[in-house]
C-alpha cells in the first residue's frame, strides 16, 4: 500500500514541472509602448502578446492572461525585427568571392555558425538575413533566409532554404570595365535556362514514357494471363521491340534547380547594376516565365517605370557606396536617390546594406535612415528592412510585421527607428528573448 | 627485417650488449641478416617470436584497462598475454623465458589513430578517389617509421592526407618491417572523407562534389540493381561487374568500412554530422584545431574524435584585448568527448604521443583518460583493440619497456615489444646515437692532417 | 558637455594615479620552492616585492601588513624566462631590401605592440626578449631588448640597439637577380649571390667603416653604428648555421679583432673546441627534429639534437632560444628537451635565464630572483623542467600579467 | 629659372580678392526654425543675413532688409557647411592609384590641386549631402606624397573654389607605403628615410636648389603643417615621434587606433582627421572617435574619397554620436573643428559674423540619418534645393 502512494506521489511530482512548463512559461506580454506593426497603423500604448514562439495578438486592448511574463514597453517602440536582405553574414571566412557558382551551389554549405560578431548585429535589432553564395559571374547558387538565433548549426540557423537562385548580370570582378562579362553572363544564362527546357522536357517524355510502359506492361501481362500458354504470331507481334523499360535519363541536380525556377517555385535573383542589365534581367523574365527578383539595381531609378510595370521586386543595393570596400566600376552611376525614386514609382522595394563583410548588416536601419534622407518616404523605409524582403523572399507568412499568427521576432528600442538616439533594448526571436541591452555604466 | 632478426638472435642468445662494435663487425651482421631475409620466407619471419612463452617481471605496470600495478608480472605464450598480475600472483611456467625489467615501466604500446605522414604524396589531386589506398602508397624506409617504433608507437592507421574529397582507404600497420606486407596489421581500415576545400572551389562547391557524386552512386546503383533484377527475372546471366571504383563507397554505405571525416575549421563540424546521419555511417571525425568551438555538439552526437597535434590555439578576445588560451583536449575532455591524440613533427615535443598527453594532463585532464586516449581510444577507433590498446589476458603482447613514468620528460622507450617479440632496443639504435653525441673525428680528416 | 570632458580627464588622472600606486603597492608571494637561479633553491620561500622590485626573498622574509599576498603553496617561483633570440612582434618586413648592408635599422621601429606573438610568448612564461631584425640581408641591422608589456614600444623597450645582427652563410644571397633573369635595373639586382661574396661583402664594410673613422666628410649614420662596433661599443652577432660558416665567421672576425656571439650554430656539435676557444656565447635555435623550413633544408639539415649538451661539454656558455620561430615550441619546453637530449638540467635553466640575460647586457635587471632586481617572476604548477608543469601565473615589475584559467 | 619654379611650387597660399564678389551685394535672409552656430551656441527661430556671400548677421531679432531674398525654413535647422577634412574627392574617376606618385617615394613637390576635377559627379553628390569644403590630399603610398589643397565644392572658376593651393604636406607612416620592390621596403627604412629628408631640409639653402626638399624645408620651419598618415599603434606612435623629434606642426589622418595613445595625443595637442569610419566596423571601433574627443583631442571627418562616399562624413559623425560621441562634438568635428585643423576657421565651420555664407539647411536634426538636406548654399549662393515632390 505504502509503496504504491509513494509510486503516486512520485508520479505526481514528475509530472508537475512538465504541466507546468507547457501551461505557462511560453506566454510573454510587451505592455506600453508605441506598436510599429507594420503592416497596419501604429498602435500607440498597445500590447503584444506571444504564446509559444508565435504573435497571438496586437493592439491597444489585448487581454493580457495571468502567468504571462511581462515586458515593459513604456515609452518605448515595438516593432518587428529588422531583415538584411544583401548581407554576407555567417558566411564563412575567407571564402573565394570571385568564382563562378553552379546551381545546386546551396549557401547553407558556405556558413560559419560560429563566426564571431553576429551578437552587434543582433544587437542593432537585426533579426533575420538573407544571404546568397558571393559568386560574382554567371549562376552563383541558392540562397537561404537565416535566423539569428544563436544556433551552432547551419540546418537550425536557416528559417527557408532555397529562397532564391542567385545569378549575376554584367558585374565586374576586378574592377575592370564588364562590358565582356555583360555579354557572357546573358548568353551563359540564357543557354542554360533553354537547356533546363530540354532537360524538364526529357524528364516529362520519360514520365510519359514510363507511365505508358507500365500501362503497356500491365496489359500484356494480362493478355499473356488470359491466352495462356496459347502462343500465337498476333500476340508476338503486339509486344513490339520497343515495349522495353524507358532509359532513365540522367538527373542533373543543377537542371533540377533551374527546373523549379521555370516552374516558379523558386525565384531568379538577379544582381545587376547598369541599366543594361537591369532590362536584360527583365527580358528573361518575360522569356522564360520565372519569378524575378531585381538585386542591388544601382541603375534602377533610370528605369523605375519599366520595373514597376513588371512588377518586378528590388532589393535595392547599398544606399551608400561607402558600404563597399573599394567602389566597384558599376557604382559609377550610384545615387543614393535610388531607393526612394524606385518606392515612389510603385516597385516592391526593400533595401538591401550590400556590405562587403557581415557586420555590415548591423547598418541596415542607418542604412534605411540615409535613403529616408535622400527622398524615400519613411513608412516605406522601414517596410523596406522588414515587411518588404520577407515578402520578397516568401518568408512573410513567418516575420517582416507584427501580425497574429506570425514568429515573435520583436524590437523594443527607446526611441523612433531612425533617430540617432534609438537603441535598440530587448529583442526577441521566435518569442524568445534573445538580447537584453545591458544598463550603460 | 636486418633489425628484428638480430633482436630474435640476441633473445636467442640472451647476450649482453655489445657496446662497441667495429664497422667489420656491423657490415658482417648485416650480410647475414640480408642473407637471412633471402633465405626464411617471409611467412615465417613474420611469424612469431623464437621464444613461445615469456615472462616479463616489471616494475611497474601500465595496463591501461585495469589499475597500475607495482612488482607485476606478465606472461605472455606465443605473443598472446596469458596473465597479468602481482608478482606473487602468477606463476612463471619452467620453461618460459624470464626477461627481468624491475627498473623499468612496462604498459602498452602508443597506438596512432590518424597520420598521414611516411606516406611519398599523402594527397591525391583528383578529388575523389575513395578507390585508392594508402597501402600502395607506405613507404617503409621513411624515417617516419623508425622515428615512431623508436617513440613507442607500436600501431598505426594510415590514411590519405587532409585534403581530398575522397581520399581512399587506410592501412593499419607496425611500424616495423622492411615492406609494407611485413608492416600489415589490417587493410582496408577507414575511408578519408576531407571537408576541407581545395584551394581553388569554395566550401558550397565541394560540398556540391560531395552530394553529386553521391547521388551518382546511387543512381548507378539502383539501375545496376535494376538490370541485376532484370535479368534475374528473365533469367539471363548477369555478368556485369559492380565499378570497382565505387566498392568502397558501398562498403562504406553499407557500414562496412568506418568513415574518418577532416573538418578543417568548426563550421565543418554540423556538416560532417549531417552528412553521418544523412547517410548512417560509422564515424570518426578528425579535428582541426578550430573545431574546439563545435565541442557540444560533438558531445551531443557522441561521436569519436582524433584531436589536431596542435592541442593548444589562441583566441583573440577582441573586447577584452586579451589572447586567450584554448587547450582542445580540455575542452573537448570537459565536455565528455572520447578522442585520440595525433602527433607531428613540427616542433619540440609535438611528435612524441605521451608528450601530447602529458600536454593535456599539464591543462588539468585526468591522467588516466590522457593515457587512455593514446592507447586504447585510437585502437578502439580503428577497430584493433582485441588486439592493442591495453594489457589484458588473451590480448597481442604488444608492449613497450619504459625507463620511467610515461609523461615524464626524461623517460626513454627502452624496448618495444610487438605480439611477443623484442623490436626494439635502445641499446642498440645506432641512429639514436649519432642524433645524441658528438660525431667521431673523420679518418680521412686525420690523414690530410 | 565640459563636465563631460573634466570628468574623463579626471578618470584619466586617477588611471594614471592607479597605476602608479599598483607601482608601489607591496605584493608578497608564498611558494612552495623558489627557484632563485643565481642561488640554491628555497622551500617554501617567500618573495617581497615593492615598487616593482624584489624587496626580499627567503624562507623567512616578514610579510608588511597590506600587502597583496599571492598564495602559491603548491608552486614553483623562478625569474622570468628571458629569450635572446625571441619571436619578432613585427608587422612586414623583417629587413631593409633596398640594401644589402643596413647596419643602422633599428628594430625598435618596427615593433608592433599590439602583436598577439608577444601575448602567447608572455603566457608561456617570457618576460624579456630579444628581438633581432631579419636574416635577409648581410648586416641586417640593430636588435632590441624588450619587455612584452606596454601600450607602445617605447614603453616596452627595455635597452635599444642592443647588437648588431650579420647573418653568414647563403641566406642573403636569395631573391637577388642574375643578369640574364631580369633587367640590370631590377631592384634585387645585386650582389652577393654566394657565400663567398657575403664574406667579402663583410670584409669591405668593415674596411670602409675603419677609413670612415679615420676621416669622413658627411655623417653617415650606418658608417657610425658600424664604428661603434668594430671599436666594441655594439656587440656583434653573427648567424652561422653550418661549420664552415662558423669557421669563416671567425676569421673575419679575427682579421677584425672583433669579439663575436654565435646564433643559430646549428652544426656547432661539430667544432665545439673551436667554439670554446674563442670563448664565444652561443645563441641556439631554432629547434626541430627534421628541417622542415627553407633555411634549414638549406643549411641546417645536419642537426644534432644534443647540439646544446655537447657545446655546454665543451664548456661553451650556451643560451637556448626559440630562434625567433614563431611556431617554435616555447622555452621551458625546448629547455626541458635539451635535457632530455643531454644537456645537465642546471646549465639549461641558466640557458633560459641568467645567460640570456647577461648575454644581452640586463642582467642587473632580470635573469635572476635577487634583491633589487625587477619582479619578473614565473609562477609554475611543479619543477620547470616538467612535461606536466604549467604556468599558472606570471608577473612582470610586480604586477599579475597572465594568470592562469583555474 | 630657379625662382620661378620656386613661384610654381608655393602656390598663392590666398585666394584673390574677387573670389566671392561675383555676387555683388544680393542679400539672403533665411527664416529659421534652429540655426546652429557651433561657436555660439544653438539659436531657436533666428534669422542669418548674408550679403555679398559672407554672413552679415545671425541673431533671433534681426531686421531683414527689404530687397533681401527671404530664405524660409523656420521649420528646418541650419547649420555650417560640412568640410571633408581629408578626400580624394574629384581627384580620380575610380582608380585610387592616380593619387600615388609613387615611382620616387618622396614626392613633396607634387601638387594634388593639378589633379583635381572641379566638375566631377562627385562634387555635386558629395554637396547634395551637405559637405562645402574639401581638403585634397594625396595618398598614403609614398612616404611624402604632395601637398594638399582646400577647395570649395562650388564648381566654377577656380578662383571661386580654390582656397589653398598648398595647404600642407601629406607624409604617411602607414603600412601602405611598404612594396617590396621600392625603398623602403620597411617600417624602420620607412622612419629612416623621413628623417634623412627631414635633417637635410633642416639645413635646406636655397642655393642648392632642390624641389622635394624646398618643400620639406617649410616643413621643418612650421610654415605649412604635415598632414602624417598613420593608422595602427605602432604607426601612431611613430608618428608622434616624428611630430616632436622635429616639431612638426601636423595632424594625424586617419588614425583608426589612434585612441589607444590619445595621452601622448593630447600632450602634444595633435589633432586627428578621423576615418573613415567604415560600415563594417565593430562596435570596439566605433567607440574610437568618442574615446579621442572625450579625451580633449581636437576632432574632424575624413572620407577618404573614393574609399568611401565623401558625403558619408556625416553617416561618420551619427554614428560616432550612436557610440558615445557627443552631438555638439560631432557637430564641430564636421564643421568648425576641421576648419580649425585646416587653419581655415577664419572664413569656414561657424556661423558667425564675417564668415564665408557656407551653409546648409536640414528638415531636421542633421545626425539623425533620416534627416534631409533641403538646400546647400556655398559663398551666399544656393547650389542645391532639394526638388519637391
Amino acid at each position: 500500500m505504502t509503496e504504491v502512494k509513494s509510486v503516486c506521489l512520485g508520479g505526481i511530482f514528475l509530472l508537475f514541472p512538465l504541466l507546468a512548463a507547457s501551461a505557462g512559461a511560453e506566454r510573454i506580454a510587451i505592455r506600453g509602448g508605441t506598436i510599429l506593426p507594420v503592416s497596419s497603423n501604429p498602435i500607440s500604448n498597445g500590447t503584444v502578446l506571444i504564446e509559444n514562439g508565435k504573435i497571438l495578438a496586437v493592439g491597444a486592448d489585448v487581454v493580457v492572461p495571468g502567468g504571462a511574463r511581462e515586458i515593459d514597453a513604456r515609452g518605448k517602440f515595438i516593432l518587428p525585427g529588422f531583415m538584411d536582405a544583401q548581407s554576407c553574414l555567417y558566411m564563412v571566412d575567407g571564402e573565394p568571392r570571385l568564382l563562378q557558382g553552379e546551381p545546386d551551389w546551396n549557401v547553407t554549405d558556405g556558413l560559419d555558425p560560429f563566426i564571431e560578431g553576429w551578437e552587434e548585429v543582433l544587437a542593432q535589432g537585426v533579426t533575420a538575413v538573407y544571404v546568397a553564395p558571393p559568386a560574382k559571374s554567371g549562376i552563383a547558387g541558392r540562397g537561404a533566409v537565416l535566423r539569428l538565433n544563436g544556433a551552432r548549426t547551419p540546418a537550425k540557423l536557416v528559417l527557408k532554404a532555397d529562397a532564391a537562385v542567385k545569378a549575376n548580370l554584367g558585374v565586374s570582378l576586378n574592377n575592370q570595365s564588364s562590358s565582356l562579362a555583360r555579354l557572357n553572363d546573358y548568353a551563359d544564362l540564357r543557354e542554360t535556362l533553354i537547356e533546363t527546357q530540354a532537360y524538364m522536357q526529357r524528364k516529362r517524355r520519360y514520365e510519359q514514357d514510363l507511365a505508358e510502359y507500365e500501362k503497356k506492361k500491365g496489359e500484356t501481362g494480362k493478355e499473356d494471363k488470359k491466352e495462356g500458354k496459347k502462343e500465337d504470331i498476333a500476340a508476338k507481334e503486339k509486344k513490339p521491340q520497343d515495349l522495353k523499360r524507358p532509359d532513365k535519363p540522367a538527373t542533373d541536380p543543377a537542371h533540377e534547380i533551374l527546373g523549379k525556377v521555370l516552374d516558379r517555385k523558386i525565384p531568379l535573383e538577379i544582381t545587376a547594376h547598369r541599366m543594361q542589365d537591369i532590362l536584360n534581367a527583365l527580358r528573361l523574365a518575360e522569356e522564360f516565365q520565372f519569378s524575378l527578383i531585381l538585386d542591388e539595381c544601382t541603375e534602377g531609378y533610370l528605369v523605375a517605370e519599366e520595373i514597376a510595370r513588371r512588377k518586378v521586386p528590388v532589393i535595392a543595393g547599398p544606399v551608400s557606396t561607402s558600404f563597399a570596400e573599394v567602389p566597384q566600376v558599376e557604382y559609377r552611376n550610384h545615387d543614393p536617390r535610388n531607393a526612394g525614386i524606385l518606392s515612389a514609382k510603385g516597385v516592391q522595394t526593400a533595401i538591401g546594406v550590400g556590405g562587403r563583410d557581415g557586420l555590415s548588416s548591423k547598418f541596415i536601419v542607418t542604412a534605411a535612415g540615409l535613403a529616408v534622407a535622400n527622398g524615400m518616404d519613411k513608412d516605406a523605409a522601414l517596410r523596406a528592412v522588414t515587411l518588404t524582403p520577407a515578402e520578397i523572399l516568401g518568408v512573410a507568412d513567418r516575420i517582416g510585421s507584427l501580425d497574429a499568427g506570425k514568429d515573435a521576432d520583436i524590437v523594443v528600442m527607446t526611441g523612433p527607428p531612425f533617430d540617432t538616439a534609438s537603441q535598440v533594448v530587448t529583442v526577441l526571436i521566435e518569442g524568445k528573448v534573445v538580447y537584453e541591452r545591458k544598463p550603460s555604466p | 627485417m636486418k633489425f628484428r632478426s638480430s633482436m630474435a638472435l640476441r633473445v636467442a642468445g640472451f647476450q649482453p650488449a655489445i657496446r662497441r662494435r667495429d664497422a667489420f663487425d656491423t657490415w658482417a651482421c648485416l650480410l647475414l641478416c640480408a642473407l637471412l631475409a633471402l633465405v626464411v620466407p617471409p611467412c615465417l619471419a613474420y611469424g612469431g617470436p623464437v621464444r613461445k612463452k615469456i615472462a616479463i617481471q616489471a616494475g611497474r605496470i601500465i595496463p591501461i584497462t585495469g589499475a597500475e600495478i607495482k612488482d607485476g608480472t606478465i606472461l605472455i605464450d606465443d605473443g598472446i598475454v596469458k596473465a597479468i598480475g602481482k608478482q606473487n600472483d602468477v606463476t612463471v611456467p619452467w620453461d618460459a623465458f624470464v626477461i627481468e625489467a624491475k627498473d623499468k615501466v612496462i604498459m602498452p604500446g602508443f597506438v596512432l589513430a590518424h597520420t598521414s605522414d611516411g606516406l611519398d604524396t599523402p594527397n591525391e589531386n583528383l578529388p575523389e578517389v575513395p578507390f585508392l589506398s594508402t597501402f600502395d602508397s607506405i613507404d617503409p624506409p621513411s624515417p617516419f617509421y623508425e622515428d615512431s617504433l623508436r617513440d613507442g608507437v607500436v600501431a598505426m592507421l594510415v590514411l590519405p592526407g587532409n585534403y581530398t574529397l575522397l581520399g581512399g582507404t587506410g592501412t593499419v600497420v607496425t611500424p616495423h618491417g622492411r615492406t609494407v606486407e611485413d608492416m600489415l596489421v589490417k587493410r582496408y581500415v577507414g575511408l578519408k572523407i576531407s571537408l576541407a576545400p581545395i584551394q581553388s572551389t569554395s566550401r558550397m562547391g565541394h560540398m556540391q562534389r560531395f552530394r553529386r557524386y553521391m547521388d551518382d552512386l546511387k543512381e548507378y546503383r539502383e539501375k545496376y540493381d535494376q538490370r541485376k533484377k532484370d535479368a534475374e527475372k528473365d533469367k539471363k546471366p548477369f555478368d556485369e561487374e559492380f565499378d570497382p571504383r565505387k566498392q568502397s563507397m558501398v562498403d562504406l554505405l553499407d557500414g562496412k568500412l568506418k568513415a574518418f571525416i577532416y573538418c578543417a575549421v568548426a563550421a565543418d563540424v554540423p556538416k560532417a554530422i549531417e552528412i553521418i546521419e544523412t547517410y548512417k555511417l560509422q564515424a570518426v571525425l578528425v579535428l582541426s584545431p578550430d573545431c574546439y568551438k563545435a565541442a557540444p555538439l560533438i558531445a551531443e552526437k557522441k561521436l569519436p574524435v582524433i584531436l589536431d597535434p596542435q592541442l593548444v590555439v589562441w583566441h583573440t578576445n577582441e573586447e577584452k584585448n586579451e589572447e586567450e588560451m584554448k587547450v582542445v583536449p580540455q575542452i573537448f575532455n570537459r565536455a565528455g568527448v572520447k578522442f585520440a591524440l595525433q602527433t607531428d613533427t613540427s616542433s619540440y615535443g609535438r611528435r612524441y604521443l605521451w608528450y601530447q598527453a602529458a600536454t593535456a594532463v599539464k591543462h588539468g585532464m585526468n591522467r588516466d583518460e590522457a593515457l587512455k586516449s593514446i592507447t586504447l581510444y585510437p585502437a578502439q577507433f580503428i577497430g584493433i583493440d582485441d588486439r592493442f590498446g591495453s594489457i589484458e589476458k588473451d590480448k597481442e603482447a604488444n608492449l613497450i619497456f619504459l625507463t620511467g613514468d610515461p609523461l615524464d620528460a626524461q623517460t626513454w622507450v627502452d624496448k618495444v615489444m610487438r605480439a611477443g617479440e623484442i623490436v626494439y632496443e635502445k641499446d642498440k639504435d645506432e641512429r639514436l646515437k649519432k642524433l645524441l653525441e658528438k660525431p667521431r673525428e673523420k679518418p680521412e680528416h686525420e690523414n690530410t692532417d | 558637455m565640459r563636465i563631460h570632458r573634466v570628468l574623463l580627464i579626471l578618470l584619466l588622472i586617477s588611471a594614471v594615479a592607479a597605476s602608479a600606486a599598483a607601482q608601489d603597492q607591496v605584493v608578497a608571494i608564498k611558494a612552495g620552492k623558489v627557484l632563485p637561479v643565481s642561488g640554491e633553491p628555497i622551500d617554501k620561500g617567500v618573495i617581497l616585492i615593492k615598487g616593482g622590485k624584489i624587496a626580499g626573498i627567503g624562507p623567512n622574509v616578514t610579510i608588511p601588513e597590506g600587502a597583496t599576498v599571492i598564495d602559491a603553496a603548491s608552486g614553483v617561483a623562478m625569474p622570468g624566462l628571458v629569450d635572446a633570440r625571441g619571436v619578432r612582434p613585427i608587422r612586414g618586413e623583417l629587413n631593409e631590401q633596398s640594401d644589402e648592408m643596413t647596419p643602422a635599422f633599428h628594430v625598435s621601429l618596427a615593433i608592433d605592440p599590439k602583436s598577439k606573438l608577444l601575448k602567447h610568448n608572455l603566457q608561456s612564461g617570457v618576460t624579456t626578449l630579444y628581438v633581432s631584425p631579419g636574416g635577409e640581408n648581410i648586416i641586417s641591422g640593430l636588435g632590441a631588448v624588450l619587455k612584452p608589456v606596454g601600450k607602445t614600444a617605447t614603453e616596452m623597450i627595455v635597452k635599444d640597439d642592443a647588437a648588431l645582427h650579420i647573418t653568414m652563410g647563403s641566406d642573403s644571397t636569395y631573391g637577388n637577380d642574375i643578369p640574364w633573369n631580369s633587367p640590370p635595373t631590377n631592384f634585387y639586382y645585386r650582389r652577393p649571390g654566394t657565400t663567398m661574396a657575403v664574406a667579402w661583402m663583410l670584409r669591405k664594410s668593415f674596411f670602409d667603416a675603419q677609413k670612415y673613422a679615420e676621416a669622413h666628410k658627411q655623417p653617415n649614420p650606418a658608417m657610425e653604428v658600424l664604428v661603434t662596433a668594430l671599436k666594441g661599443g655594439i656587440p656583434i652577432r653573427m648567424a652561422a648555421r653550418r661549420a664552415i660558416d662558423i669557421r669563416t665567421a671567425f676569421r673575419i672576425a679575427d682579421e677584425y679583432g672583433l669579439k663575436i656571439i654565435l646564433d643559430e650554430c646549428t652544426e656547432g656539435y661539430k667544432v665545439p673546441e673551436l667554439i670554446a676557444s674563442k670563448q664565444t656565447t652561443v645563441v641556439l635555435g631554432p629547434f626541430y627534429y627534421y628541417p622542415h623550413t627553407f633555411n634549414q633544408y638549406s643549411e641546417g639539415r645536419e642537426c644534432n639534437w644534443n647540439n646544446a649538451g655537447i657545446l655546454a661539454k665543451a664548456g661553451v656558455k650556451v643560451v637556448l632560444s626559440c630562434g625567433a620561430d614563431p611556431d617554435a615550441a616555447d622555452l621551458l619546453t625546448v629547455a626541458t628537451f635539451a635535457v632530455r637530449h643531454g644537456m645537465p638540467a642546471d646549465l639549461a635553466i641558466k640557458a633560459i635565464t641568467v645567460t640570456p640575460a647577461e648575454l644581452l647586457g640586463v642582467a642587473d635587471r632580470v635573469g635572476t630572483l635577487a634583491e633589487g632586481k625587477d619582479a619578473d617572476i614565473l609562477i609554475l604548477s611543479g619543477e620547470p623542467l616538467a612535461s606536466t608543469s604549467r604556468v599558472q601565473r606570471v608577473l612582470v615589475n610586480g604586477r599579475t600579467v597572465y594568470q592562469a584559467e583555474q | 629659372m630657379k625662382r620661378i619654379l620656386v613661384l610654381l611650387l608655393i602656390s598663392p597660399m590666398l585666394p584673390p580678392a574677387s573670389a566671392w564678389a561675383a555676387d555683388g551685394g544680393q542679400v539672403i535672409a533665411i527664416r529659421a526654425g534652429r540655426i546652429v552656430t557651433v561657436a555660439g551656441g544653438i539659436i531657436e527661430n533666428g534669422i542669418v543675413l548674408v550679403r555679398g556671400g559672407k554672413i552679415e548677421d545671425v541673431g533671433k531679432d534681426l531686421q531683414v532688409p527689404g530687397d533681401a531674398q527671404v530664405i524660409d525654413a523656420s521649420k528646418q535647422t541650419v547649420v555650417p557647411g560640412f568640410i571633408d577634412a581629408h578626400s580624394h574627392l574629384g581627384l580620380s574617376l575610380d582608380a585610387l592609384s592616380e593619387i600615388d606618385e609613387t615611382v620616387q617615394p618622396i614626392a613633396a613637390e607634387m601638387q594634388v590641386i593639378d589633379a583635381f576635377d572641379p566638375t566631377a559627379d562627385a562634387l555635386a553628390k558629395a554637396v547634395r549631402c551637405g559637405v562645402t569644403t574639401a581638403m585634397l590630399a594625396p595618398g598614403s603610398r609614398n612616404p611624402v606624397g604632395g601637398q594638399t589643397a582646400i577647395v570649395k565644392l562650388s564648381g566654377g572658376s577656380p578662383d571661386r573654389w580654390l582656397l589653398r593651393q598648398t595647404a600642407g604636406v601629406k607624409l604617411s607612416v602607414a603600412g601602405d607605403v611598404l612594396m617590396h620592390d621600392r625603398k623602403p621596403t620597411s617600417m624602420p627604412g620607412l622612419i629612416t628615410m623621413l628623417r634623412e629628408r627631414l635633417d637635410s631640409a633642416k639645413s635646406y639653402t636655397a642655393a642648392k636648389f632642390d624641389p622635394s626638399t624646398e618643400v620639406l624645408s617649410r616643413l621643418v620651419q612650421r610654415a605649412i603643417p604635415a598632414y602624417v598618415q598613420a593608422q595602427t599603434v605602432d604607426e601612431v606612435s611613430a608618428a608622434t615621434n616624428l611630430i616632436s623629434q622635429y616639431n612638426l606642426q601636423a595632424v594625424i589622418t586617419g588614425g583608426d587606433q589612434a585612441d589607444e595613445v590619445v595621452e601622448t595625443l593630447v600632450q602634444q595637442k595633435v589633432p586627428v582627421i578621423y576615418g573613415p569610419l567604415l560600415l563594417y566596423s565593430k562596435d570596439k571601433d566605433l567607440k574610437r572617435p568618442a574615446k579621442l574627443a572625450g579625451a580633449g583631442v581636437k576632432l574632424a571627418f575624413s572620407s577618404c574619397s573614393p574609399r568611401t562616399c565623401a558625403a558619408d562624413i556625416r553617416t561618420s559623425a551619427i554614428l560616432a554620436v550612436r557610440y558615445g560621441l557627443s552631438r555638439d562634438e560631432a557637430m564641430k568635428a564636421l564643421t568648425l573643428n576641421a576648419a580649425e585643423i585646416l587653419g581655415v576657421a577664419d572664413r569656414l565651420g561657424s556661423i558667425q559674423k564675417g564668415r564665408d555664407a557656407d551653409l546648409v539647411i536640414f528638415d531636421a536634426d542633421p545626425l539623425d540619418a533620416s534627416s534631409r538636406v533641403e538646400t546647400v548654399i556655398i559663398d551666399g549662393k544656393v547650389v542645391y534645393q532639394r526638388e519637391r515632390t
